[in-house]
């Protein structure tokens, strides 16, 4: 008789423990889902812009040593760009095939991001030639250097050049 | 003679404990127990989430959206139910994702970037939630990323969206 | 005595009378007379119809009224697979009970009613294709009687029982236990 | 003459005392029934009918008189001692009187005895006797020549 109700009171411990094991657990494991599929994708992007603008370089002095005008020189537009490729490569160019005067530009690169600057550059004729190389993944920016010069042999005048910067792949 | 009467009583006492049985009413025990309910469902899959343009000088591209989607729940628990929302696999460095869930039976987290929340971290998006029903609720999605990071070739993530208490 | 004489003469002339033999002689003959007219002619009259008894029976049937429901028991159990997403109403059903009556009385009804008086949730009942009688529209239970079934008079007949339950996302968890009762009632 | 007399008087006695029917008038009542089924019969097995045997082989009809009759009665003799009994007789008023024994031999025993087991049934479209009215039947059981 000892041994049974010993057994019932084990049996009742045991029920006891167990419910005060999963109960809580159960409460608490109550959960529905709904799932979405979302896609997404980044597509190639160069963009390149100019911050100053439209200037004028004026060449008006000559220097008494040499006899020959003072180049003008303007630093004022700022040069920026975006990429999320690599390798990319920033070039110029102007509209005129065969300048009358001298028209230089040279990369001065103060600003953030990826890129070399080449050494400067005439705008000899109206193919592109290479600014900054080795832009890639990043955004960036650079003050860009006019410096224009006349001989006196060439006498007075003047030119309106329309430079096309450019984006691509190096 | 007298066994006729015996079995006329004993069929007679018969039919008389079935009459005192005979019933005009009839009973039924209907028991009703409602149990703990959490549902939720989502309208479809937002659409594709395409990163096209940036601007010169800035390394953030230009975020783009999508609330074409909704969600709804039904829930009897209790008045402090979430809705919380994981990935299947966090994003690289340099994308974003975040979630923004409309809701009028709870509170909305806002905008809950979610691209590093995987299944053992989940972000609460919804919290508070009262008992009953909430549908069609809005289901916002931000896609944003840098240039620095590169370009991302069409790439799934799985949304996960918990009601739980 | 005399006036028998004749008739007993003519049977000796060989007359023909019912039972009668012509060669027997005539004192055989004046004896079944006798026997006609004290004792046997009136049972020979119907027939050869030789006693008759009588006795009474009384049939009585009382007005019975019997009901009986084949399931003693009903579980509904409202759980996530009776809910839908956005919706605060959840509902289930059961239709695995049946009613069946008999009543030899004339127009009755079938009325229900529930003895829990503030249920927190609802319970609705309607009797499905009843063999005879009308069926009422789905009957919201409560304590107070409502018709289930009405012109169920002077039948035996059978219908099925469809439970409703409905309850609201807002009302939470609980249970509700009813005993429903079923009763044959005068029309 | 005195021999032709006590004769007749015999034969006339014979004539009225051949059946008679024991346990005198009865009521059944039916008090129940079978929910989707039908009122539940009762069985009577109280009376008895006694009958002597005749010069012929007789046999024993029975009829009943019952106007407006609304509920069901039959009747099966059983325990015959002699003759042979019919099959259950239902009991219409109206309808001709039917056998309920037949074959009794006109020779051994004098004396026979059946038992009456009577059944009376209704269905629950038949209504009942508080609406309208018991049954009560008045029958009649002949012993005749077969």
């Amino acid at each position: 008789m000892k041994r049974i109700l010993k057994n019932i009171t084990l049996d009742i411990v045991i029920v006891i423990a167990l419910h005060g094991a999963f109960l809580p657990q159960h409460a608490y494991s109550q959960q529905a889902t709904s799932t979405q599929v979302v896609t997404l994708r980044v597509m190639e992007l160069n963009k390149i812009d100019l911050v100053g603008g439209p200037l004028t370089l004026q060449v008006n002095s000559i220097n008494d040593d040499a006899g020959e005008p003072n180049p003008a020189i303007d630093a004022s537009t700022k040069l920026l760009w975006t990429s999320n490729g690599d390798a990319r490569k920033i070039a110029v160019g102007t509209d005129i095939a065969s300048p009358r005067f001298i028209l230089k530009i040279e990369a001065e690169k103060s600003g953030s991001g990826t890129g070399v600057a080449e050494p400067e550059v005439t705008l000899s004729d109206n193919s592109p030639h290479d600014l900054i190389l080795g832009v890639q993944r990043s955004a960036g920016s650079c003050k860009l250097k006019f410096t224009a010069m006349a001989s006196v042999e060439e006498g007075v005048g003047s030119e309106s050049h329309l430079i096309t910067y450019t984006i691509t792949g190096g | 003679m007298k066994k006729s009467i015996v079995v006329a009583i004993i069929i007679g006492s018969a039919f008389a404990v079935q009459a005192a049985f005979a019933q005009s009413t009839a009973t039924q025990s209907v028991n009703l127990t409602v149990s703990t309910v959490y549902k939720i469902s989502t309208s479809g899959n937002p659409a594709a989430l395409t990163v096209t343009t940036g601007s010169a000088g800035t390394d953030a591209l230009t975020s783009v959206s999508d609330n074409s989607t909704t969600y709804s729940i039904t829930q009897n628990y209790g008045n402090a139910v979430k809705v919380t929302a994981n990935l299947d696999a966090a994003l690289q460095a340099g994308y974003t994702l975040t979630i923004n869930l409309a809701s009028t039976k709870g509170t909305s987290a806002g905008t809950v970037n979610i691209s590093n929340a995987t299944s053992g971290s989940a972000l609460s998006v919804v919290t508070g939630i009262n008992r009953g029903a909430d549908a069609g609720q809005t289901i916002s999605y931000t896609f944003s990323a840098l240039a620095s990071a590169g370009m991302l070739t069409s790439t799934t993530r799985t949304v996960t969206l918990t009601l739980t208490n | 005595m005399l006036k028998i004489v004749p008739l007993s003469g003519t049977l000796c002339d060989g007359s023909s009378v019912r039972g009668s033999k012509g060669t027997e002689d005539c004192r055989n003959y004046s004896i079944t007379v006798f026997a006609l007219l004290f004792g046997i002619l009136p049972s020979f009259g119907f027939g050869q119809t030789y006693g008759s008894a009588t006795n009474r029976i009384t049939v009585k049937v009382q007005a019975i009224t019997v009901l009986q429901i084949s399931a003693g028991i009903i579980n509904l159990s409202i759980t996530g697979s009776n809910a839908i997403a956005g919706q605060d109403q959840m509902m289930t059903t059961d239709q695995t009970s049946t009613l069946a009556w008999g009543t030899n009385s004339s127009t009755k009804k079938i009325t229900v009613n529930t003895s829990l008086a503030t249920p927190k949730f609802t319970l609705q009942l309607v009797a499905l294709n009843p063999t005879v009688g009308t069926a009422a529209s789905q009957v919201t239970l409560s304590t107070t009687a409502a018709d289930l079934l009405t012109n169920i008079g002077r039948s035996s007949g059978t219908c099925g029982l469809l439970y409703t339950a409905i309850a609201l996302a807002s009302q939470g968890t609980g249970t509700d236990a009813h005993t429903i009762t079923f009763t044959v009632a005068t029309q | 003459m005195t021999f032709v007399a006590v004769l007749a008087f015999l034969l006339s006695t014979f004539g009225t005392a051949q059946i008679t029917v024991n346990g005198g008038n009865q009521t059944m009542t039916i008090t129940t029934g079978v929910a989707g089924g039908q009122p539940v019969s009762v069985l009577n097995t109280s009376c008895t009918l006694s009958y002597t045997r005749q010069s012929k082989i007789s046999k024993i009809t029975v009829a009943t008189s019952c106007p407006g009759q609304s509920f069901n009665l039959s009747v099966v003799a059983t325990n015959v001692t002699r003759g042979n009994p019919a099959p259950q007789v239902s009991l219409v008023n109206g309808n001709p009187a039917t056998d309920l024994v037949t074959n009794i031999p006109n020779s051994g025993t004098r004396n026979s005895t059946c038992t009456l087991q009577f059944t009376a049934s209704s269905t629950f479209s038949q209504g009942n006797s508080t609406e309208l009215g018991n049954d009560v039947h008045t029958i009649t059981y002949t012993l005749l020549a077969q």
